[in-house]
């Protein structure tokens, strides 16, 4: 099992002759994704890695691909994730960070119509370890198991989950959803999914300051969620006003504090870790 | 980024949003002749402006330029004021509220109109707002706008719906984040004006506004140079400065030093990146913004711990620091990356919670090399 | 069973205190139909056979109604389309003639967007005797039974259906696709739909001149409908470029001719009736 | 309905898509001055018009003038030419297809490119069209005109980019059923030019476009008249004037006419009714038609039999027609109905087939009253 990419996921790399294009596509191909095509307008004919380069998503389609990492400048995101929801792809990982929300906003919607997932922008895409990845995480931190990790933060996620795998807690898919104010999926939208696997067994949920997907979290764990879920909260000495390195990361107005996220997963009952590395001991004092 | 609120009502000109007659000065010799009563208004990018005294009225010229004189140049919640908008005084009689934002839960536009204006919308009780949800696709449409009038008691319905398409096409046009009219005023004779005006543009989105000029005042000198320099960097008023590789990575290290009883100078997110030159020159930064001590936190995965470590040994001959320095390196290429630091003296740590523990010591007890 | 709409089917009519409106709220209410609620701007709070009329859509969900009759001037449409799918409405009739198409493109696409169904503009609705009604067919030519009907016209629809009523063949549910060039609903989706239903035993199609969605039928009904079927079409004598009446009804470029169409349904193995009143004795053959 | 190429052309020139110089006359003293070869082409709403020889070449103003002077009051395929364009003729050098159309079958419009362009698009190979379907949700995007340009040889790939996106907002923004540029030209300076021009816009959204006047050319007089009354009716070559109530019941009346060999004079369809003055006027455009015989047909649901009944006899006296009249009447309220024309000596039918059968019969064989 495992949730949005799995062994039949065969991936596209939108702007795959780039810097990070490039180096991620021989990297998802050494933790054992299937990518099948890559897309540089104008640069069709060559090879990345193996794998054949197109002009167009329309004629890469013949590869049928089935999820992409669109790597473009912000200014072409739009179009590109366009692209790929005109021509039926269904899910979509944008690692490119500075994307306008208006333009993230006009992509979830159009991807809501196509029936498709975002997942980003700004993140570090999807991994199940060793079925799929479509993104950037290093592949040394994982290991394969029973542990859904969902988080707003990349590095962070890398922490954690490499502090996980150290203490020999595998994981069955670990996703990054952006750290931008309008991101395609909510810690809610993970949630349901890694409820619904068989594969996954416990949750843990690495949130920030901004916004209120980890309240929205924690009052849907109270009532929809099983499975055992623990949590860490980045930004609890943020000051209010500032924008902490992602363009989510910021209090605005008294909302998005990490007091009031770390107080509303304490009430719906799930621990949330002091530091990033205790999040291993969370998880074995409660499986 | 915050607009003035000049820059604002500029804007709101030019979409048909009624704002009282006015013009900017930055010195007093600008203020024109008033036989009847003007507002000053300090423009600052500061909430609360009005209780902490940047906005005034003068009945005549003379009072005006008193007032003038006493605002140029005083300070406003620490921020200095260097324009007044001064304008007509309306003739109150009631005040709204009606705001455009971005709602992160529903991805999409969220507009609020309130019959209780000219007080902060959060004190305002939740059933005294009405919330409409634009779906981005279809844009605000005739129903919607039927819809909020239906529930509001003000007359003037015609003209409030015309308001709000234009707010809408401000929003969408211009990228914003937030746009508000807080309070919309009718007047004694029942014409609607937006009293003050607020946009927030998205940052992001600048690039595609050249007719949008960029706010400086929102962030600490330190701030800007690094952001020229392409660094996400916050000022803060502790003693460590933090560099780390992603924001929230960098997050959880200011978290965990506080923890440990001390505070951070400087938050400084690396981001993803080989290029050793990149981690060499935040290292002017650090310099710059005069620690008590240094605290780099990298788990190499895209930034590689080689490429860490060979930007700090550059940094060490060019921008030395006479200050401790602690490194927390692990992941991606670790081994060759603490080999090399550690051959120049540098002090490394395997874990985050080892090195800040041993950095919050260096600070609080004193505990340096 | 019959399909989209039946004994679950709660109706809101936008426009009620309009001319169309009013009456047809009463006629449908005679053949059955749970009309639960009205909306006309600014007349809320009067009742129009005994049904409360609101204001807006929004109010009148507290009827919790899931189908709506859409009686508005043409001009206000797509506003009213648009207010019924915003507010989750799942089965739209659009009865008003002359929506610009560009209106009705909007409303397709958006309705797709919510998982909706538009039945329209231009016809005249759809009813599954004697289960619902959504629409002006009149009540008087209906009997329950297992002949499924599918028109792109109103007159001639009931001209046939009375036929099959007077020849003791029932109906599951009939169908008006509308007139105009662009409508929500083409014979081939309405194909599928009856071919899953079990209460469906056969299909009369009833088409005319213009476009293709009698071809499309005609391919679709060889490769995927186990079902009898049995047409009519109208306009063999339609001359080329002049609008019979329907926008939609035109031969336009060589293209959507009355021949066409009917050597596509005999190449499909489709009987096509001479006259509307031989499409029984079509039926009886077959069935 | 269609534009005249020159009001198209104007159009396209609002719109920044590149249209040759040239102007309009009705009149041959209007005919400036020319010293190069000028085009002159007849303003008519036919196709075919080239073939037709409503398209000239002249060398210089004499020229000009005589070939106006023939064409201006000729007739091409049977409409009288009121207007000529004058243009710039064109140094040729490749001739492209250009348009997009409103596709039935995928509701969203379709954009269809060629590089065999100054021939019918129907003539035309399969796959040397290029096809994009528009979501009209999210317009034309970047991606789809890369797709396209990707496929084509030209040169000028960032012009036909610029003229494809000016094309969907007249598209969009005129109501368009149809744009086309049929040949679009390359020069042999390398520009592009629409040589022509086509544009229909949906007659169902003309009342947002005041700008765009109504052109009668398509239509017959008494069509005209019609359609000013609230009728839908078609004017045809036979002898039977058909009535009916929807237009497919209309449409199945003609083809059942013709199956037992008459031939119908207008196509009238009342529409949905409830008043007797709609059903009695229709006898005007009746009377006006000059038939052989009349045939009414009515299936009674909205429309009941008892209205149209009485707007029959109202009309027996203000609009007295002394051709035989049959009627077939059934469905709601029928047998009131019969009883009130059958009192004024109408002959009724009960089923559409024995009316249809009887009214052929006497146009056919005369036996009639």
């Amino acid at each position: 099992m495992a949730i949005i990419v799995d062994e039949n996921t065969r991936v596209l790399v939108q702007g795959i002759t780039g810097h990070q294009g490039s180096f991620h596509t021989g990297e998802m191909i050494k933790f054992g994704a299937n990518v099948v095509a890559g897309v540089t307008p104008g640069k069709g004919g060559q090879e990345v890695h193996g794998v054949p380069v197109y002009d167009t998503v329309e004629e890469a389609m013949e590869m049928e691909p089935n999820a992409t990492m669109i790597a473009v400048p912000a200014p072409y995101v739009k179009d590109a994730a366009f692209e790929a929801l005109y021509n039926g792809i269904k899910v979509l990982h944008i690692l490119t960070e500075g994307v306008p929300f208006h333009d993230s906003m006009e992509i979830v919607s159009y991807a809501k119509t196509k029936g498709a997932v975002i997942v980003g922008p700004n993140g570090p895409g999807i991994a199940s370890p060793f079925k799929a990845k479509v993104g950037i995480m290093p592949n040394s931190i994982f290991a394969e198991g029973f542990v859904g990790v969902a988080s707003r933060s990349g590095t962070l996620t890398y922490e954690i989950v490499n502090a996980l795998t150290q203490n020999n807690i595998g994981q069955s898919t670990v996703i990054g959803l952006g750290g931008d104010p309008i991101v395609g999926l909510s810690f809610v939208d993970v949630l349901h999914m890694f409820e619904q696997d068989e594969q996954t067994k416990a949750v843990v949920l690495v949130g920030e300051i901004g916004g209120t997907a980890e309240e929205d979290a924690a009052e849907y764990i109270k009532r929809e969620v099983s499975k055992p879920v623990v949590a860490y909260i980045a930004g609890r000495t943020a000051p209010p006003g500032k924008r902490m390195g992602h363009a989510g990361a910021i209090i605005t107005r008294g909302m998005g504090t990490a007091e009031s996220k770390i107080r509303a997963f304490e009430e719906a009952g799930v621990p949330v870790a002091k530091f990033p590395t205790d999040v291993p001991n969370l998880l074995q004092n409660i499986l | 980024m915050k607009l003035y609120e000049y820059q604002a009502k500029e804007i709101f000109r030019q979409y048909g949003i009624p704002v009282p007659e006015g013009y900017v000065i930055d010195k007093v010799d600008d203020i024109k002749k008033h036989e009847e009563s003007v507002v000053l208004k300090a423009q600052v990018l500061v909430g609360g402006r009005g209780k902490a005294g940047g906005i005034k009225i003068a009945s005549g010229t003379d009072e005006a330029k008193k007032i003038a004189s006493e605002l140029l140049g005083a300070q406003i919640k620490g921020v200095r004021v260097k324009k007044l908008l001064i304008e007509k005084k309306l003739d109150i009689e009631r005040e709204l509220y009606l705001s455009i934002i971005l709602d992160r839960r529903n991805k999409c536009p969220l507009l609020m109109f309130s019959e209780e204006g000219g007080v902060d919308i959060e004190s305002v009780d939740e059933e005294k707002i009405i919330k409409l949800y634009i779906d981005p696709l279809i844009g605000i449409q005739g129903f919607m706008i039927r819809y909020l009038l239906k529930k509001c008691t003000l007359e003037q319905k015609k003209e409030l719906g015309r308001i709000i398409k234009q707010l809408y096409r401000i929003f969408k046009e211009k990228d914003c984040e937030l746009v508000e009219i807080n309070p919309l005023v009718v007047d004694r004779d029942g014409k609607l004006w937006a009293a003050d005006a607020k946009i927030i543009v998205d940052t992001d989105a600048l690039y595609r506004h050249p007719e949008i000029e960029e706010n400086v005042e929102e962030s600490t000198d330190l701030e800007r140079e690094a952001k020229k320099m392409g660094y996400a960097l916050i000022e803060l008023d502790g003693d460590i400065a933090v560099i780390a590789n992603g924001a929230g990575l960098t997050m959880a290290t200011l978290d965990a030093i506080t923890h440990f009883g001390a505070k951070p100078r400087i938050f400084l997110d690396l981001g993803g990146t080989d290029d050793p030159e990149i981690v060499k020159n935040a290292f002017y930064l650090v310099k710059k913004s005069n620690p008590k001590a240094v605290l780099v936190n990298i788990f190499g995965g895209v930034t590689k711990c080689d490429t860490v470590a060979k930007g700090i040994v550059a940094a060490l001959e060019e921008y030395p620091i006479d200050v401790p320095m602690i490194v927390r390196i692990s992941g991606v290429h670790e081994d060759v990356g603490r080999k090399m630091l550690e051959a120049r003296g540098v002090e490394c740590h395997t874990t985050m919670l080892d090195a800040v523990k041993r950095c919050a010591e260096v600070v609080v007890k004193g505990g340096g090399k």
